[in-house]
């Protein structure tokens, strides 16, 4: 095979795990000492942003491949390759990824006080691990680095968790690793009848598995629980609820977007007769998430699991996207990916500076807060309407390209069925959202401010402030000019859908036309 | 390669202190026989045509090492060697079995591979040379022997330093 | 056997005996400073060696190495030094028979 | 030389009077309260105000220029492979410029008010910046030249009303959530509406490939003369059957936006919001706008009726005949419902709804210009009604404040006989029962409210008399349309008699007769910043009718009939008079493209009902009569309310038959059957069960007893049985096995150097022995 090395995405990769070097040779048992730990961890953060924004800057939209590739031959023997690269589908994660985890360590400062040396640590090393999923262009390659965000993921949650931590990161591991299990048979096997795990080789000679429909299901249900799409949902609140602020936002803002970062990267391209095939169901499954998730939501008193389950009804949204499969819909899901890692990390972090002072994450011991920290209220107001899909808002851009993309969709038509059907169930879970964010919004910010602990609340510091302006920036600047974020995406999802998906279609329709 | 007179007086002079060295009971004796082992090998790098490293051998070795040596010797008061030879039999009989082995060893191989001959070249050993050749050839071993200087002196500043009262109380 | 002229022969005996003289002296010594000694005159062995081999095939390269030797040589004695000083501050001794925490 | 290029100063100015108040005016309202309510009052009447300059200016370069303009910004959408492309941009015609010049006119005046009204208030600012807002985005609704972007102003203007009608969300003893649940309900009832518009909007694309209005237009227009199918992924249909699903959605959009049945119950909570809010969002402009919605899109709506059969929804009746029936019932019910009202602002909230039912079936039997004549003439006279309740509610609040200040001097027994009043929390200060006799205490309010009342009531000359005329007139001018156009007529004559019945029932019992309350004694005139924008209006109400007077032709019914047929009437027939006829008709007729398809087009594409253009005498004088009549009626009915029982049993709801009816209207049978049947009974059991099935049941049953347990005895039984002889004994025997060897091992490792350097001298030995034997 032929070698390449531009080196960018690995040294990206690399930079939070000098990051982790650093930290292994800082104290934090002094309180300089652990001053010094946030402020390092903080600027690797930082450099690798701004690395990351180097490449995304460089990108170029018009060209469907994958560029700044670093490839070279593992282990030959068994066709494992090293093979690193971005293309349209994962050029927005990148830029995901390194923003929400240096929010994710800035709103950890006064969020976590203990044992903060190894906090830190397992913060970057998660970095480290979701940027190699993003990157990963060999099957084998990416498997390793799926699993290994588990670790990192598992002792976060566990250590500096909630009450329940160890029950909820238990869960988080095993159901996970457990759909993991049947992917790994999938590529093992893939990989030794191709003699290949190449990603790109891979899906050049994806003729060897129509109509093996288990090698689907295989990698379906493994993204399919990190998604999660209904019903492998249930290890969803309890890991939200119980992990600390940042992981509550890197799972949401991250984490679970590999998923179906999974979905376009390798389901689609790989099996993309038994995509078409399964798009019925899949979408159904994605329309009963949106309105259960949105429904089970407003039933919750713990704002933190409000939260959590409306995760599900938005990651609804972005399953009926892809398996719209047609150009509006996949890029207004993956659009809507880093939308809802914005708006729902904001949300996140809105409940953790809540829950920092008042201990508490019941929605009535709230009410009135509007009066005592009336600027905090304004940005949260943007923020749950951006989650509610306001148009001129990120939320709407993605939402709305969706719902667009699912009503034209003729993978949903084939057969005879009626895509306006998914489309008309879907748009329920925007009214849905609006009531359960409406009744959380209004539950905490308005009516009178008649508790004491509520009337004492402090405004947001400088560095919460920056953290709050950085998401919004984002989501006000995808709402109103989302062009340049689609242009990014255009070519790669084109081709994807052009090369694969419309012929997969074409010949499946031809099958239930006779 | 200088005549063989030159050569059995030099080898048994080197021979000799070496042997002094390992049998003295006074440790400063013992290293002043090394230095003469030392200073014979020097002779011998000027009759090998490496002038400059018989120079680097007396500063070096006999200058620099020895002397601490015995600064070490003299710092601990241990002129008094603890023991010429070790009492057990068993270490004794094999050490001495594996010299001869490995004399043995070496005097087969010198028969069996026979005489090579020389090179009719004379290597140019100029410290320009040797300079080029160390820093062009040789520059990433020679890098490596800085990092590894490096680590030295850091363990030396580990294992020298005063121990705090806290590593004191953990230790106890 | 050519006993007329030195051939490299003659130097590849000599710096056996006298690695073999250093090999003993770690061997049968208990005095750790001597021990060190030994191991200095084993390096010097090889570095004669090194020097012949040079001046036998006419390439300067062999002396080169002679240098990376004596700074691993001198490395080592600094390290080495300071162990028996740090041994000799706890067991009052540098006898090496008494050093056995390794004992299992 | 014209002003378009100014469009993007339109959203400029409001966006900088919203960042102004909400950052800096909060300051000054804080540091200064009298200072600082003029710096935020006047900055975003200031806004307001070149705003409407703006507007002003495009209207001057639209009367030079007809055409309508396209001024982009820049993209929103642009996904290439899927060919979606939406432009921030700028449509300026003659339909938004007079929207335009109705929000911003209307919106100005509320501003000024607003200033008086809301003194005092520490969150004066904070209202400020929401009005601003809330012109901002209804900026965008009317001038977007997208479905998308009517979209984005559509959603925003729902936030404004949200956050506006929540606005006093910190009261006291359980009113604050009140208000704030109020707020949500319409918010969420504006999404009901929303999910329909963005399935229509969908549809569109899907249809049209674009979701610009001229685009759509023109294709649709191109479509329906070549008789061309429309090819959707699920099948392929005509025309005609697409639209009217498309026209339905929109319909519904516009029920939750302009208050329609099923979805009107949120405009009456929505009165909990400062009065100013309740005049410019909910009278004057947000609530029209589905009115904009369905005069945009004439072209659809006049191709579904065009269609015949494939454009029947169900029986025979197509979109837009369900959009009249729909406004008809509305505007009957609400107006049923506003007889039963006592407080001042409800009635005129119902009121509302009722009024924008009749602009909606004048938009659904295609006689737009009267929907958007109403709808001008409507939001002058509604505005100023909300203004002079607001200017009697803040009367009776200052009166109240005034006695109650004056509580101790007095003893308080004297009005003790009054129950539900002895406390002075139970006060209502918007119960009309407890007002009376205050036009002398109010005398401009009084004045410029009776205008407002008899505009509304439909009197000759005002303005009301003129607009509703039209639209009555729009069904006697075409008496061919069949039944639904009759239908409609009748409900909105009785719906007409009803508006001046609950008028004169509300100007009698606030103005007229003797106060019913102490706190009348002491009310006081409103101050000139709200007094000065009610006689504005009022006389803007006044003479408004005049921008569409109809030609009076005086030949008798016959040739009425006869100039209706010219109807359609081209603009070249203008007569020149003392004042221009049909001034609104000709200056709309631009933007309303299905007009140029009608016989003005060779060969005409469609056929839509005339529109009226001549005063029909015979529908003047009758709806005359009949307004009349009911407010003789209802003068009778309320004169003399006796002043010592003010909460008797209302006049109507005495009279045996009328009053079990009057008592069911009261009741609100419609929100009750929304609320319990739709909340109540569908959402909460849902959540409920959803609580249970996802939790309990999935989540702790499934994964917790299920999933684990059995995991756990499969363990058990692991571990109890197969292991301690099986598994473990291997185990254990390996175990043993290399402890036994460790154990000899061990001996090795005695610790000495000397020991550790002979085996590493064997191993070497060895090594150099074997490498000279090997080679």
């Amino acid at each position: 095979m032929e070698s390449s090395f531009s080196a960018l995405l690995t040294i990206l990769m690399a930079i939070p795990l000098v990051g982790v070097l650093i930290l292994l040779f800082m104290s934090d048992e002094t309180e300089e000492g652990a001053q010094g730990i946030k402020i390092a961890a903080n600027l690797v953060a930082a450099v690798a942003l701004v690395f990351s924004i180097i490449i995304m800057i460089s990108f170029d939209g018009t060209d469907p491949g994958l560029q700044f590739e670093d490839k070279f031959s593992w282990i030959p023997a068994l066709g494992i390759t090293y093979h690193m690269g971005i293309d349209g589908l994962s050029i927005l994660f990148l830029g995901l990824t390194t923003f929400i985890m240096s929010l994710a360590i800035g709103a950890s400062w006064n969020m976590i006080t203990e044992q903060i040396k190894k906090y830190y640590i397992f913060l970057l090393l998660l970095e480290t691990g979701m940027l190699g999923v993003f990157f990963a262009q060999d099957l084998f390659l990416f498997y390793i680095f799926w699993e290994f965000t588990l670790v990192p993921m598992y002792f976060l949650i566990g250590i500096w968790g909630g009450k329940d931590r160890v029950y909820a990161s238990l869960k988080f591991f095993l159901y996970t690793m457990a759909g993991s299990l049947l992917m790994l048979l999938a590529i093992l096997y893939m990989g030794i009848q191709a003699e290949t795990f190449n990603l790109p080789e891979l899906i050049a000679q994806n003729d060897l598995w129509v109509g093996n429909n288990w090698l689907f299901w295989g990698f379906a249900i493994a993204f399919a629980i990190k998604v999660p799409v209904f019903p492998f949902h249930s290890w969803l609140p309890d890991a939200h609820t119980q992990a600390p602020t940042a992981g509550s936002i890197i799972l949401a803002g991250v984490l679970l977007k590999m998923g179906t970062y999974g979905f376009t990267r390798f389901n689609l391209p790989l099996f993309p007769e038994a995509s078409v095939e399964a798009a019925p169901i899949i979408a159904v499954l994605a329309i009963i998430g949106i309105i259960y998730g949105a429904i089970v939501s407003f039933a919750q008193t713990d704002i933190k699991k409000l939260v959590a389950y409306s995760s599900i009804s938005h990651l609804g949204f972005v399953m009926l996207g892809i398996f719209s499969l047609n150009e509006i819909g996949i890029q207004g899901a993956i659009l809507q990916g880093v939308n809802h890692g914005l708006s729902t990390g904001a949300l996140f972090f809105i409940v953790g500076f809540i829950y920092e002072q008042r201990h508490t994450r019941e929605l009535s011991a709230f009410g009135g807060l509007w009066k005592s920290i009336p600027v905090f209220a304004v940005l949260s107001l943007v923020v749950s309407l951006s989650s509610m899909g306001l148009p001129g808002l990120n939320g709407f851009v993605g939402e709305f390209s969706i719902l667009l993309g699912s009503m034209g969709s003729d993978a949903l038509a084939v057969g005879g069925s009626r895509p306006w059907i998914y489309t008309a169930f879907a748009t329920t879970g925007v009214i849905l959202a609006a009531v359960y964010l409406m009744k959380m919004y209004q539950g905490v910010f308005m009516g009178p401010l008649d508790k004491e602990e509520n009337a004492n609340l402090r405004e947001m510091n400088g560095g919460e402030m920056a953290i709050m302006l950085s998401f919004l920036i984002f989501i006000v600047w995808i709402g109103v000019n989302s062009q340049p974020w689609f242009a990014a995406m255009d070519a790669t999802v084109a081709d994807l859908v052009n090369t694969q998906i419309a012929p997969a279609i074409e010949s499946i329709t031809a099958i239930a036309g006779n | 390669m200088g005549g063989p007179v030159l050569f059995l007086i030099l080898a048994t002079i080197s021979v000799f202190a070496a042997v002094s060295m390992l049998t003295s009971k006074n440790a400063v004796h013992s290293a002043l026989f090394l230095i003469l082992n030392f200073a014979a090998i020097a002779v011998f790098y000027l009759i090998l045509n490496a002038p400059f490293l018989a120079a680097v051998q007396i500063t070096v070795y006999a200058g620099a090492i020895m002397v601490l040596f015995l600064f070490v010797i003299m710092l601990l008061g241990a002129e008094e060697s603890a023991g010429v030879l070790s009492t057990r039999t068993g270490q004794l009989t094999a050490g001495i079995i594996g010299a001869v082995l490995v004399v043995g060893s070496f005097i087969v191989a010198v028969t069996q591979m026979g005489g090579t001959a020389p090179a009719s070249v004379v290597a140019d050993t100029r410290p320009r040379t040797l300079a080029v050749i160390l820093f062009e050839e040789f520059v990433f071993p020679f890098e490596v022997t800085g990092v590894l200087l490096l680590v030295a002196v850091v363990g030396l500043y580990v294992m020298s330093r005063k121990l705090t009262n806290k590593e004191r109380m953990e230790d106890a | 056997m050519d006993l007329t002229t030195v051939t490299i022969e003659w130097y590849i005996a000599l710096s056996a005996i006298l690695f073999t003289i250093g090999a003993l002296g770690v061997l049968l010594r208990r005095d750790a400073i001597i021990i060190f000694m030994s191991v200095e005159l084993m390096l010097n062995s090889a570095n004669l060696l090194l020097v012949a081999f040079a001046h036998h095939l006419g390439d300067a390269t062999g002396q080169v190495l002679v240098f990376f030797v004596m700074t691993v040589a001198a490395a080592e004695v600094a390290v080495g030094l300071a162990l028996i000083v740090a041994i000799f501050q706890s067991k009052k001794s540098i006898d090496i028979s008494e050093v056995n925490l390794l004992k299992g | 030389m014209n002003a378009f290029g100014l469009a993007p100063l339109l959203l400029v100015f409001p966006m900088i009077g919203v960042i102004f108040n909400g950052w800096f005016g909060y300051r000054f309202v804080r540091a200064d309260a009298k200072v600082g309510e003029k710096w935020a009052g006047f900055f975003s009447t200031g806004m307001a105000l070149l705003s409407f300059v703006i507007a002003v200016l495009i209207w001057v370069s639209l009367l030079n220029d007809h055409h309508s303009h396209i001024i982009p910004l820049f993209d929103w959408f642009n996904i290439q492979g899927g060919l979606f492309r939406i432009q921030w941009a700028f449509q300026l015609d003659t339909l938004s410029s007079t929207m335009l010049l109705v929000i911003t006119g209307v919106g100005s005046l509320i501003h000024i008010y607003a200033i008086g009204y809301m003194h005092g208030d520490k969150e004066f600012a904070r209202f400020f910046s929401y009005l601003n807002l809330f012109l901002f985005f209804m900026i965008i609704l009317v001038t977007g030249s997208s479905y998308l972007m009517l979209f984005v102003g559509w959603e925003g203007v729902g936030l404004c009303s949200f956050l506006l009608i929540g606005f006093w969300f910190d009261k006291p003893d359980g009113v604050g959530w009140a208000n704030s649940m109020a707020a949500r309900k319409a918010f969420v009832a504006n999404r009901v509406g929303d999910f329909a518009m963005i399935l229509a909007m969908c549809l569109t694309f899907w249809v049209f490939g674009t979701m610009d209005y001229e685009p759509v237009f023109e294709s649709a227009i191109e479509m329906f003369k070549a008789g061309e199918e429309v090819v959707l992924p699920w099948g392929t249909y005509s025309l005609g059957a697409v639209l009217k699903w498309i026209t339905f959605l929109f319909l519904v959009g516009a029920a939750g936006k302009s208050a329609q049945i099923p979805l009107f119950i949120w405009l009456p909570d929505a009165m909990a919001g400062p009065t100013p809010v309740s005049a410019l969002i909910h009278a004057a402009t947000m609530v029209t706008s589905g009115i904009y919605l369905i005069t945009r899109s004439n072209v659809l709506f006049e191709i579904v009726r065009a269609s015949g059969d494939s454009g029947h929804l169900f029986g025979n009746i197509s979109t837009p005949d369900l959009v009249a029936i729909v406004g008809a019932l509305t505007a009957l019910y609400a107006g049923l419902v506003a007889f039963t009202q006592n407080d001042v602002k409800k009635v005129l909230a119902y009121s509302t709804v009722s009024q924008l039912g009749f602009m909606i079936a004048a938009v659904g039997m295609g006689s737009y210009i009267a929907g958007m004549f109403h709808l001008i003439t409507h939001a002058f006279f509604k505005a100023l009604l909300f203004m002079g309740s607001g200017s009697i509610i803040h009367g009776m609040e200052h009166g109240h404040h005034h006695l109650h200040d004056h509580h101790d001097d007095h003893h308080g027994d004297d009005h003790g006989e009054h129950p539900g009043e002895d406390h002075h929390d139970d006060f209502d200060p918007q119960d009309m029962r407890t007002m009376g006799g205050l036009r002398h205490k109010m005398p401009t309010t009084f004045w410029t409210y009776m205008v407002g009342s008899l505009a509304l009531a439909g009197i000759f000359p005002l303005a009301g008399f003129w607009s509703k005329d039209e639209i009555l007139a729009t069904v006697a001018d075409n008496p061919d349309q069949g039944a639904v156009f009759t239908f409609v007529g009748w409900t909105l004559t009785i719906a007409a008699f009803c508006t001046a019945f609950y008028m004169t029932r509300q100007v009698k019992m606030v103005f007229f007769g003797e106060g019913r309350h102490e706190a009348v004694e002491h009310v006081p005139e409103s101050n000139g910043y709200m007094t000065f924008p009610l006689v504005v209006l009022a006389i803007a109400v006044i003479f408004a009718g005049a921008i569409n007077f109809p030609k009076i032709e005086f030949g008798g019914g016959e040739q009425a009939y006869a100039g209706v047929l010219a109807a359609v009437a081209p603009a070249e027939e203008e007569e020149a008079g003392l004042i221009p006829t049909l001034a609104l008709e000709h200056w709309l007729e631009h933007s309303i493209e299905s007009y140029y398809l009608t016989n003005k087009a060779d060969p005409p594409v469609l056929e839509m009902p005339h529109w009226p253009t001549t005063l029909n005498f015979r529908v003047a004088i009758q709806s005359s009569i009949i307004a009349i009549a009911a407010i003789v009626l209802g003068w009778l009915f309320y004169s003399g309310w006796s002043k010592e029982e003010p909460f008797a049993k209302d006049r109507l709801e005495a009279i045996p038959v009328v009053g079990s009816v009057w008592l069911f209207f009261q009741s609100l049978p419609f929100d009750r059957l929304m609320i319990n049947g739709w909340v109540e009974t569908i959402f909460k059991p849902m959540a409920a069960l959803s609580e249970r099935l996802d939790w309990d049941f999935w989540h702790d049953y499934v994964h917790n007893n299920l999933i684990r347990d059995s995991f756990i005895s499969v363990a058990d039984v692991l571990s109890n049985a197969v292991d301690p002889d099986g598994v473990d004994g291997v185990v254990n025997g390996t175990g043993k096995l290399i402890g036994a060897f460790s154990t000899q091992l061990r001996r090795i490792q005695t610790g000495n150097v000397g020991n550790y350097a002979l085996s590493l001298f064997i191993g070497v030995t060895v090594l150099v022995v074997y490498f000279i034997f090997a080679s």
